[in-house]
């Protein structure tokens, strides 16, 4: 059915991306965007956690392997954490496990952290355009082979 | 356990979702998910009609989990929480997926992606749903105390009402004065009555209430805590003070901007702004004879966009007063438009226009020109409607400026962790649905810190924080949603990281009947979900945002691209 | 039927036939393990080795296969059959253990269940045996089975190493047929030959174990078994390299709405493997799920099927265990065991 | 040295110190040496001590749990870095166990052993340390083999090659100086020198051989999760057939499972039947955290493990 949807604007690939949000700034900062009507591409699925700090690493391997083009970890600004902490835990997460990715062959753009406030309608937007771009420069996650 | 039997309710949203997104298509499709037993398509879901038939279908269809596929949960779910509570189904049984602010809304030109993303959304919802489990809300006690943080008006008559219903109300003010920005003014529309007249007994009542305590001079330095239970410290002169409160009000007001570099503002003297005026010439100054006043100065622009709103009445105000002193002498408003709404203030527009007071449109591409070099002379201005330029002799000019975000707002923002807006004034929750209120349970907004707001606008503000911020130190108790972490004792095996991750010290290794395993204090646990993450054996667990609902989630998603992990 | 004999310089001619009409599966070298792969040339054959890793029972039971796939699209459901196997296959080189190893698994997947899929890949699958290289590997001990590394028996052609030409006995239509491939590469044996080209006798240790499974039957309550368990790491390598090992588990993967029924290997040494949905676990202890593995071999599987042992004495689970556990001990603590007590 | 062990070892158990001693006794051929638990006075002999001595004994500290006594281990020094860990993870009481630390100048690659040797390892009857070389003794001869030809990778770069934590010692040696003219992650940093797409084909291939018998997670010293993500049902990580996809995900969720606490003790590797370079998986999550994260897991007992710490201004590229 996703076919439709591209031969309907004949445009190639659109990737799916995965996104994160945290529910007291990201989260919020993505419903900003939508009242402000910000179009963007149609390719991220939000899923709305707590804390950024709740995404467990292995979920972004999972995502990944299973196929997804791309996974997208948003969190509050460092010293705006609601939990006042938790994305500290992500920062560091996040570093180590680019690094880890992009060892094993996996693109580092297909894993990305950033930082959105609430207030941060504009900058969600523009994250989910860039981002977006990027990942439809790479391809398709290459599909994993069941051998 | 009974059979999973999922409902799924899609909305319309009149035409917000359902000008875009295909709904009845995305309604089709939800029919064939996993578990699904009912699909229904509502034009609000959130209307009487939409709640009552999510009520009556979980009878039934017997329905176990309920989906809704409308808005955004930080502002709807708890409606829908309600209707499944209810209709006797445990609100945590309920799964929100937003196609709004997160599809329709932001595809509005891709109708076809925006619906197979909401087709996505709704089949990760639906995974998720399946999981969920029936949960019992913790109680946590509210420290019966609440901090206004603002000395205004607003802060005052907040802190007045709260007092007023019993609850002892710790009141922060910067300057050494209360009153806040009001107090520069002498008189106030549309009565007409001597600005003092009001704020005195107004200072005089907050400082001699028994329940009031004051803190002139003073900042808030930091915050810590949740609703009922926020440790505050309050700095004065280098003391400070530490407090126990459990909710609390911003009512830090805004400022008059100062129009540097316009209208010759701060280089000629006799160029002032509304405020400015205010202080000197309505108190001995004597009156000049020719007053040009210029409106919208610095408002409605390209860098700062909006109205604020009462600067107009400010003017017509100021130039009754002046008609008012002096008959005589002539006074111009060169306005883009006069924003006098109400029934009092037309009424006090007509009477300005009656009294002589001339009202003169201007174009913001040909604004008006200040004439004469050591002082202002003259206003030359194009008048739009002789389509001829004019030249209007001035003793003094005044501007009028909009109220602009105080300073030290961000400074407030960051301690609260509560957001600003694009223009720099606090953003409540939901302009609409909550406001007043922050996203953040237990803190409130009222007055200018919230937008540009006249005096009957604040003291109405004021008491609105004052009544929400009264009712969890009147229950005594909050309910602390149960998004909190567990651990399963059987499989845990001590390892210590969620002790080391977790903010708030809310676990410990304890012993127990499956020997040391972490063990998680409900009353101290705040729901982020760190210490699940850190987690190598997934044995502590996250109440409603568990590692099953949430990898089946990504993996209802993965299917759709890998055609199933199961294509040899 | 008569001796033929092949040169060693021709062997490759003969396999490159073959894999012009068959899939040929020979022994490949891959991060220096040995493991049965098809190749498309007799080029990409390794022949001096002395067994590989995964034993071939792999290739009749492999490690993971898809029986069907299944689809949701709306209400409906399509189901797919996986088929086992194209081509009609021919594996060269197998060593004797490995084929006695599979008329045990017949056994087990031939007899009052018939798995299709495993007999569709034994019918279709011709075995070219290649003898033992003399001497074997120190670890080696199939005769202890009554295993003859240099028979013919259980393989459709036997090829024995002697210098410069392979002896080659053929055994089955089958075999005939691929012989006649190319035919002009055989010739029969003279006399003398007959004499000559003998391979030498296999030298290699012999344990007794006529009475193993008497006596390890008077062993379960034995304290031995937690004794030898502590090393044991709990990893599954012994019954993954094990001939004759055939524990297999039944999973669903992908989603309900679209995935695929896999068989995969299982192994009795995983603390879960005898788990169930009601929590119970009757091997829950690592000394106990150690016993039932030697259980199974040496008791349990000879009554259930009425043959040898379930071990074929390719030693690999001897030389890759990390905990450096060795059934010949095993046996030969067992056996010592009794004698003591008696 | 062997003579000392088995003193110190027959007195423990003789005094009921310990339930018995975990050490290392001949394996089945003269190359192999295997975990050897003693628990009788009169089996004190077969502890045997060398270069072939590989095995992290570590793991089996968490036996101690299961007894009301103690136990024994030999531990080498870079094996120590484990006791450190398991005591800061809570595993064990650092009184649970009896340590005796072993002086180590490197131990034998076997696979590189029997490359250099050209021979199959069941020809080697005996491996002695003679200082810069190994002593290999083959059928009746007797060869020299220099160190820098066989040593395990790790051996290259030893930094402890006492034992720094132990309640008995079998003496101290001078870390022996041989040039491996290559830094400790000489071989991740080649690999990163790669392209992404040779990297990513490296890999896969590698994950695609992956049998899944779990023996790299089972010698792990820090795979002592009562159950593991890897076995539960609910939520499903993996699925049980080694498919590269599945494979993939087992292998880096161990990898990020053991950031900050890998010890390079380099069983997974030792272990793999299938001969997959974990190594260099695991020398690279080691590498990461040294360079982000300043830390190194099992050497001070009062570091926080880096993953579950953080600082105010770690790098943060995320902006």
């Amino acid at each position: 059915m996703a076919q439709e949807a591209h031969e309907e604007h004949g445009d190639g690939f659109e990737p799916r991306i995965l996104v994160f949000a945290c529910n007291w700034c990201s989260y919020a900062g993505a419903d900003l965007a939508g009242v402000s009507r910000l179009q963007m591409p149609a390719s991220c699925r939000v899923i709305r956690v707590m804390c950024s700090a709740r995404v467990r690493p292995e979920f972004v391997i999972a995502a990944l392997s299973k196929g997804l083009d791309g996974v997208l970890v948003l969190g509050c600004h460092p010293g705006e954490c609601h939990y006042s902490e938790g994305n500290y835990f992500t920062r560091r997460r996040g570093l180590f496990l680019k690094q880890l990715l992009e060892y094993v062959g996996i693109e580092p753009e297909r894993f990305q952290v950033r930082w959105v406030s609430a207030s941060e309608g504009a900058k969600f937007a523009d994250t989910v355009e860039e981002v977006t771009e990027q990942i439809k420069a790479l391809g398709p996650n290459r599909p994993r082979a069941h051998s | 356990m009974p059979k999973t039997r999922v409902g799924v309710f899609v909305c319309h949203c009149g035409n917000n979702i359902g000008g875009v997104v295909r709904v009845p298509e995305v309604v089709e499709f939800a029919r064939t998910l996993p578990n699904v037993v009912y699909a229904e398509d509502n034009l609000y879901t959130c209307s009487e009609e939409g709640l009552s038939s999510i009520k009556s279908q979980i009878g039934e269809q017997n329905l176990n989990r309920v989906v809704v596929a409308s808005c955004t949960p930080r502002t709807h779910e708890p409606l829908f929480k309600e209707a499944c509570e209810e209709a006797g189904l445990n609100r945590y049984l309920f799964e929100f997926v937003n196609i709004r602010e997160h599809c329709s809304w932001v595809h509005a030109h891709e109708p076809a992606k925006a619906t197979e993303k909401a087709k996505e959304l709704v089949k990760m919802g639906v995974a998720k749903a399946c999981y969920l489990e029936p949960q019992e809300e913790f109680e946590s006690e509210v420290f019966p105390a609440a901090l206004v943080i603002g000395g205004g008006i607003s802060g005052m008559t907040a802190a007045l009402s709260l007092a007023g219903q019993g609850v002892d109300v710790h009141l922060v003010e910067r300057e050494r004065e209360l009153g806040g920005l009001i107090r520069r003014v002498r008189t106030l529309f549309p009565t007409e009555q001597d600005t003092a007249e009001v704020l005195g007994p107004l200072i005089e009542r907050v400082e001699k209430h028994p329940q009031i305590t004051t803190y002139l001079g003073s900042e808030v330095e930091s915050v810590e805590g949740f609703i009922g239970d926020f440790d505050v410290t309050v700095a004065s002169d280098g003391a400070a003070s530490e407090l126990k409160v459990g909710t609390i009000i911003v009512a830090t007001g805004a400022q008059e901007l100062k129009p540097l570099e316009l209208y010759g503002y701060s280089q000629l003297p006799n160029v002032v702004t509304q405020l400015d005026f205010e202080e000197k010439f309505k108190r001995d100054a004597e009156i000049p004879r020719n007053v040009v006043m210029i409106n919208c100065v610095g408002a409605r622009i390209p860098e700062r966009t909006y109205c604020g709103r009462f600067c107009c009445t400010t003017a017509i105000k100021n130039a009754i007063w002046l008609k008012e002193q002096d008959p005589d002498g002539s006074v111009y408003v060169l306005h883009r438009d006069v924003m006098a709404y109400g029934v009092d203030i037309e009424e006090f527009y007509r009477r300005a226009m009656e009294l002589g007071v001339r009202f003169l449109r201007y174009d913001i591409d040909d604004p008006p020109q200040i004439l004469g070099e050591e002082r202002a002379e003259a206003v030359r201005v194009q008048h739009q409607l002789m389509g001829r330029e004019v030249v209007l002799p001035a003793d003094l000019v005044i501007l009028t400026t909009p109220l602009v975000a105080q300073e030290g707002s961000e400074k407030v923002s960051k301690m609260l962790k509560v957001p600003l807006g694009s223009e720099g004034f606090f953003l409540e929750a939901h302009l609409k649905l909550r406001p007043v209120e922050f996203s953040t349970d237990g803190i409130f907004v009222c007055g200018s810190a919230r937008y540009p707001s006249n005096i009957s606008e604040s003291v109405s503000q004021a008491y609105a924080t004052a009544a929400k911020a009264a009712i969890p130190i009147e229950d005594g108790f909050v309910r602390v949603e149960a998004i909190t972490a567990y651990c399963d004792e059987r499989s845990c095996s001590a390892c210590g990281n969620c002790v080391e991750v977790c903010p708030f010290g809310a676990i410990e290794l304890q012993e127990g009947r499956f020997g040391t395993t972490a063990h998680v204090n409900v009353a101290q646990c705040k729901g982020c979900g760190c210490c699940v993450a850190a987690c190598p054996s997934g044995s502590m667990q996250q109440r409603g945002f568990d590692d099953r609902q949430l990898l089946s989630m990504i993996s209802a998603l993965a299917e759709e691209m890998t055609g199933g992990a199961g294509s040899p | 039927m008569e001796r033929k004999k092949i040169r060693k310089s021709d062997l490759g001619l003969w396999l490159d036939r073959i894999a012009e009409e068959y899939e040929l599966i020979g022994p490949t070298e891959e991060e220096g393990v040995i493991g049965f792969e098809p190749v498309d040339t007799s080029a990409a054959l390794k022949l001096d080795y002395t067994n590989s890793l995964i034993p071939p029972k792999s290739l009749f039971f492999p490690p993971a296969e898809s029986l069907f796939s299944f689809r949701k699209r709306g209400r409906e459901i399509e189901l797919e059959e996986t088929k086992p196997m194209e081509r009609d296959r021919v594996v060269f080189g197998i060593r004797n253990c490995d084929v006695s190893s599979l008329s045990l698994l017949d056994a087990v997947f031939g007899e009052d269940l018939e798995d299709a899929y495993y007999l569709e890949r034994r019918a279709r699958t011709a075995l070219i045996a290649l003898a033992c290289p003399t001497p074997p590997r120190s670890s080696c001990f199939c005769t202890t089975f009554d295993i003859d590394p240099l028979s013919p028996e259980g393989s459709d052609i036997l090829l024995t190493d002697v210098g410069d030409v392979y002896l080659v006995d053929v055994t089955t239509e089958r075999g005939e047929g691929l012989v006649a491939l190319s035919g002009d590469l055989f010739s029969p044996l003279s006399a003398d030959e007959a004499q000559e080209l003998q391979p030498p006798p296999v030298q290699m240790r012999k344990l007794d174990v006529s009475e193993l499974r008497e006596r390890i039957e008077a062993l379960w309550e034995d304290e031995y078994w937690e004794k030898l368990s502590l090393p044991c790491l709990g990893c599954g390598i012994c019954t993954y390299v094990c001939p004759t090992c055939h524990c297999f588990d039944m999973v669903d993967v992908g989603s309900t709405s679209d995935g695929a029924r896999y068989r995969c290997w299982d192994s009795c040494m995983y603390s879960d493997f005898a788990l169930m949905a009601s929590g119970e676990n009757p091997r829950a202890t690592k000394a106990e799920r150690v016993r039932n593995r030697y259980f199974h071999k040496f008791s349990t599987f000879p009554s259930r099927y009425g043959t040898g042992y379930a071990c074929v004495g390719c030693a690999r689970c001897l030389v890759h265990c990390p905990a450096g556990t060795e059934i010949t001990q095993v046996i030969e603590d067992i056996l010592a065991k009794e004698e003591v007590s008696e | 040295m062997q003579e000392r062990l088995h003193e110190i070892v027959r007195k423990l158990l003789a005094e009921g110190a310990i339930e018995y001693f975990i050490g290392y006794g001949q394996g089945f051929e003269p190359h192999d040496v295997a975990p050897c638990f003693v628990a009788q006075e009169d089996e004190v002999e077969k502890l045997v001590w060398g270069p072939l001595c590989a095995h992290n004994l570590s793991k089996y500290a968490l036996r101690a749990k299961e007894l009301d006594g103690k136990v024994g281990l030999l531990v080498k020094g870079c094996d120590a870095r484990a006791i450190v860990e398991l005591v800061k993870q809570h595993q064990i009481e650092r009184d649970e166990i009896v340590v005796v630390g072993v002086p180590c100048q490197g131990q034998v690659d076997l696979r590189k052993l029997e490359e250099v040797l050209g021979l199959p390892l069941e020809v080697v009857k005996g491996v002695e340390d003679v200082g810069d070389d190994f002593l290999v003794t083959v059928g009746e001869e007797k060869r020299k083999v220099p160190k820098e030809q066989v040593l395990r990778d790790k051996c290259f770069y030893c930094k402890h090659p006492n034992s720094f934590e132990y309640d008995f010692t079998l003496g101290d040696v001078m870390p022996f100086s041989i040039d491996a003219d290559k830094g400790e992650f000489a071989l991740v940093e080649e690999l990163e020198q790669l392209s992404l797409e040779e990297r990513r084909a490296f890999w896969q291939k590698q994950f695609a051989r992956c049998i899944r018998c779990n023996a790299c997670r089972e010698v792990c010293y820090a795979c002592y999760c009562k159950e593991c993500i890897f076995d539960s049902l609910a939520p499903r990580w993996i699925e049980k057939p080694p498919l590269l996809g599945e494979n993939e995900i087992y292998h880096l969720i161990r990898a990020l499972h053991l950031a900050g606490r890998c010890i390079d003790c380099g069983e997974c590797e030792r272990v793999c039947p299938m001969n997959i370079p974990l190594g260099l998986l695991f020398k690279k999550v080691q590498k990461d955290i040294a360079e982000l994260f300043d830390y190194e897991a099992g050497m001070d007992l009062d570091q926080v493990p880096p993953l579950i710490d953080f600082k105010l201004d770690d790098q943060d590229p995320f902006m």
